[in-house]
């Protein structure tokens, strides 16, 4: 089972590590947001099945704060991002 | 080559590109970021150099990861001070 | 192994790509993906309290810090750019670096083996503080030296930041004033997230006596939760010139330094606990310095205060 | 006993603290109730230290290292203590006219912040003098650097801001590099004491490596040429006040760092080469920064650049002390040489950054060519810049003079005979400075100086005193100076 857990964790990260394509290359900026995104959200689902693999509970709430700050800094980051309407009017 | 080896040659790396990233880049706010990454590799090197004293049923050596963790919290505060100082410095830019 | 080497190589492409981008915004927004793979190779380097601190701190508040001054800084005028090196001077400092980087990791390889380590001593001594947690122990008794001053400097960054206020702001609300968000994602979130994040950064700090957690990890959630709906011009954040708000972030180090001296009188050592005594009393510094170390945070996220926003 | 170290750091920490939500009012008195105390604190654990001619060791939660940290005052602590606390003392009496708050008048934003930063100041100054173990040093090299940065710019004027951030600049990635040194080191030793990694440590790679790294970075917060670029603006910018803490102090807490690095940690493993290049930069410091003196339009700015070339004399002690193991006579008149150095010059240094900060409050400006007519109207404050300037030259009888000279026969008894010529040559260069300022100000006629006033004598006795004391240093025996040489651990019996 756990070695199961563990393939399936690659695989997570993988697909993430693919996404990471979009954070370097863009091209627009909501690209690179949602590519964050799934880094976040890849980067929980790992360490949910890296932490149930080797029994390590603590792993949990690595995911939890990651989850929590994840979301937080997606905002930040989705308010920020350089946008057309952006650039004709200043935000208020 | 353990896993503690190969982060802590990843650290190396790291230390290297922060370093160069804050020795060329002109913009104020990206040399803080490099800053930042720069401190990720020494953090790394640390980080291997804890791993790699896993004894006595610890996963690693908990001094260092203490040392580590009060290490992030410092350059954090040094970071949010450099910021303040680049936002100030553009405003009265701005007034000017 | 082959995840190691991903993850060794993903973090490096980013950390590259970071450094060399041309926009402010995507240095950033790497910056953060760098955060959130640091997270997974402290979890594979078995440093768990770290890979806390680093996501809410490293990936979480740094990114949050440096987008909002990018954000600010676009709405202003760029200061002249400095000149940047010529090629021979850029050339040189790569080589240097490159050396740099070479003989770390060469030395790196020729760290001693078997490794000097004081993971034994730590677990020896562990049980005189009650605690289960090993960081914990070195954090809040070992070296609680360190922590204690670095209250110290968290405090007295606040103090740095507070004191770059341009002329005529003294006194006034910090940051810049947020954009009033009434629907959409930002102020949905603000409003969801934080009494769920209340609830994990609690958890947090009470597992971390004796599992992976304690007060900075703690205190950064908290700290991100004020931040929320500061972000989505929901709340303000109280004046500088007020008391209990100068109070909050002094506490925590003023008990600490009590707690400490109160030892130096009984036991005879700064920062030795009576016997049977460690655990309480190091909760309740713990406790008393999250909300010191939070409101900290947040205040050194939120930044300097503005004229404009003078009330 | 053991406990006074501890107090000499505390003290300051926990006021620092605590001036914070007492506002700027409370602060400023807090700070000034704290001032004896800290003194007295200082000169018992000097008194101490010389009687039992042993260092104080203190362990801190009774955990002895390498678990725990341990705070070891030595006769160059106990030394550098009793300089700061008189320092900080003078300038925080100095500075209350500039950042004082009257009863019932609004905090104003400069005194709310002075007070915290003097004193954080203060207990990180008095950390780097005692921690002994290499990662509380760096926390104490990070609050330093934060309690400096906002002083250079406290005006809030673009180019102090400016000044603030190429300062903070050098400063973290000087910070930054140490760290990578520490991490490198409790690699290879598996500890962070002083103490042990004495014994602990051997001339291989990783040792090496660490000891390189963060020498370059300690050498970028001492601003030795050439990485001296932030500090002439950074400290020719501040107020005067601050300006006299910086180059009095600050930039010796990192270099006492330096010192605990090559003679405790490399105490048994000598680097003689690197030692030659070290006091190479050194001499190379002496020569271009007095001549920058020299050639400066600016009082405060030639006062700077003197700090550049004051500096430089600070590393001369490196291969006198690496060279001769053998002969600890030699050895013991380097360190006594480079310590009186440290401690004369941040007399004499304050000393004249407050007088220049007084002409320059009264004249409006600080050019040397106008400052005609300072001799007439304020005859003590060019005195204070008389006295210090004879102690920075080295003429005799003063502090400056002691050190030179320590230094210079021990350049000769160590065979490095180079090394004198540049002391004497920088002594030369240092009098032309200093007698353009004091010929500038003794000639007659110039602007219309505003009377003196209460305010301004208690200011003139601040500076007047600390210069006196950097040429009284020249009077003690040199049986006084003995008290450095406790605890010195290459030269400990």
């Amino acid at each position: 089972m756990p070695e199961f857990l563990l393939a399936a964790a690659l695989l997570v990260f993988l697909t993430v590590a693919v996404g990471l394509v979009r954070v370097l290359r863009g091209p627009s900026e909501a690209d690179r947001i949602m590519a964050a995104q799934l880094l976040g959200t890849g980067g929980i689902a790992t360490l949910l099945l890296v932490g149930q693999a080797t029994a390590m509970p603590a792993l949990t709430d690595v995911a939890l704060i990651l989850a929590l700050l994840a979301a937080f800094a997606s905002v930040a980051m989705a308010r920020t991002a350089p946008s057309r309407e952006d650039e004709q009017e200043p935000p208020a | 080559m353990t896993s503690a080896t190969l982060f802590g040659l990843a650290g190396a790396a790291l230390v290297g590109i922060g370093l160069f990233g804050m020795l060329v880049r002109t913009d104020p706010l990206l040399r803080i970021l490099c800053f930042n990454l720069l401190g990720g590799g020494v953090f790394l090197v640390f980080g291997a150099v804890a791993r790699r004293g896993a004894g006595a049923g610890f996963g690693g050596d908990p001094v260092p990861q203490a040392i580590i963790l009060t290490g992030l919290v410092v350059a954090f505060a040094a970071t949010a001070l450099a910021v303040a100082l680049v936002l100030r410095l553009a405003s009265a830019e701005d007034k000017r | 192994m082959i995840a190691d080497l991903l993850l060794v190589a993903a973090m490096l492409i980013v950390a590259l790509a970071s450094m060399l981008a041309r926009q402010a915004f995507t240095a950033v927004a790497l910056f953060i993906a760098y955060g959130l793979l640091l997270t997974l190779a402290w979890v594979r380097l078995a440093a768990v309290d770290v890979a806390m601190t680093e996501a809410a701190i490293g990936a979480g508040l740094s990114g949050v810090l440096l987008l909002g001054a990018v954000r600010r800084l676009a709405t202003q005028a760029s200061p002249p750019p400095e000149q940047p090196p010529g090629p021979a001077m850029t050339l040189l400092i790569a080589l240097g670096c490159a050396a740099l980087a070479a003989a770390l990791g060469a030395v790196v390889l020729l760290l001693p083996n078997p490794a000097p380590s004081l993971a034994a001593p730590v677990a020896a001594n562990l049980p005189a503080t009650d605690l289960g947690n090993p960081v914990t122990g070195v954090l809040m008794s070992f070296r609680a030296l360190d922590t204690l001053l670095e209250s110290a400097v968290v405090l007295l960054a606040v103090v740095c930041v507070w004191a770059l206020t341009p002329e005529g702001g003294w006194g006034g609300v910090p940051g810049a004033a947020q954009p009033v968000q009434r629907d959409g994602p930002l102020a949905l979130l603000a409003r969801a997230l934080p009494p769920l994040g209340i609830v994990i950064a609690m958890h947090i700090l009470w597992v971390g006596a004796d599992a992976p957690g304690g007060k900075f990890q703690a205190a950064a959630i908290l700290a991100a939760m004020w931040l929320l709906p500061w972000m989505a011009g929901l709340v303000t954040p109280p004046p500088i010139a007020a008391r209990w708000l100068r109070w909050t972030i002094a506490i925590g180090p003023v008990v600490f330094i009590a707690i400490g001296l109160a030892g130096a009188v009984i036991e005879g050592a700064f920062l030795a606990y009576p016997p049977g005594w460690a655990k309480p009393l190091i909760l309740i510094i713990e406790f008393i310095l999250t909300a010191s170390i939070a409101v900290a945070l947040a205040l050194l996220v939120i930044g300097t205060p503005d004229t404009a926003q003078r009330r | 006993m053991g406990m006074l170290p501890m107090l000499a750091v505390m003290l300051p920490v926990l006021a620092m603290v605590a001036a914070v939500p007492l506002g700027a009012r409370g602060a400023e008195r807090l700070t000034l109730a704290v001032l004896p105390i800290g003194l007295a604190l200082s000169i018992v654990i000097a008194v101490i230290v010389q009687l039992t001619q042993a260092p104080i060791l203190y362990h801190l939660g009774h955990w002895a290292p390498p678990l725990g940290i341990a705070f070891r005052a030595d006769g160059l602590s106990a030394a550098m203590l009793v300089t700061t606390a008189i320092v900080v003392a003078a300038v925080a009496i100095f500075a209350r006219a500039d950042f004082g708050t009257a009863s019932g008048a609004p905090e104003r934003r400069q005194a709310f912040a002075f007070w915290p930063l003097l004193l954080a100041l203060w207990a990180a100054i008095n950390l780097l003098l005692v921690a002994n173990d290499l990662f509380t040093l760096y926390v104490g090299l990070e609050l330093l650097t934060f309690a400096a940065m906002p002083l250079v710019c406290l005006d809030g004027s673009r180019a102090t801001l400016e000044a603030a951030l190429r300062y903070l600049m050098f400063a973290l990635l000087g910070s930054v590099l140490y760290l990578l040194g520490v991490a490198l080191i409790y690699g290879a030793a598996g500890t962070l004491d002083i103490v042990l990694l004495r014994e602990r440590v051997t001339a291989d790679p990783p040792v090496i490596l660490a000891i390189a790294v963060m020498t370059a970075g300690l050498l970028a917060k001492t601003a030795l040429l050439p990485l001296h670029l932030w500090l002439p603006p950074a400290h020719a910018g501040a107020p005067a006040a601050a300006s006299a803490i910086l180059s009095a102090l600050v930039v010796k807490g990192s270099f006492i760092l330096l010192l605990r690095l090559w003679f405790g940690v490399m105490a048994a493993v000598p680097l003689p080469d690197a030692a030659q290049i070290l006091a190479g930069l050194g001499a190379t410091a002496i020569l271009l920064g007095s001549v920058a003196a020299l050639r400066e339009t600016r009082l405060k700015l030639l006062v700077a650049y003197s700090t550049v070339a004051q500096i430089g004399y600070l590393f001369l002690m490196f291969p006198l002390l690496a060279a001769v193991p053998g002969v600890s006579d030699i050895a013991a008149k380097a360190w006594t040489g480079g310590v009186v150095q440290a401690v004369s010059h941040a007399f004499a240094k304050a000393a004249m950054f407050l007088a220049a900060g007084i002409m320059a409050a009264r004249f409006g400006h600080d050019r040397i060519a106008e400052l005609g007519g300072a001799g007439r109207a304020m005859p003590v404050t060019l005195l204070t810049f008389a006295l210090a300037g004879l102690s920075l030259m080295g003429v005799p009888p003063s502090g400056g003079f002691a050190a030179k000279w320590l230094l210079l026969s021990a350049a000769i008894g160590a065979g490095q005979w180079w090394w004198a010529l540049v002391i004497l040559g920088g002594g030369l260069l240092t009098g032309g400075y200093v007698y353009r300022v004091l010929a500038s100000g003794l000639r007659s006629g110039g602007a219309a100086v505003p009377m003196s006033t209460p305010v301004t004598w208690r200011r003139d006795g601040m500076a007047l005193g600390l210069a006196v004391i950097s040429v009284a240093l020249g009077f003690l025996p040199l049986a006084a100076f003995g008290l450095v040489q406790v605890g010195q651990l290459d030269l400990a019996p």
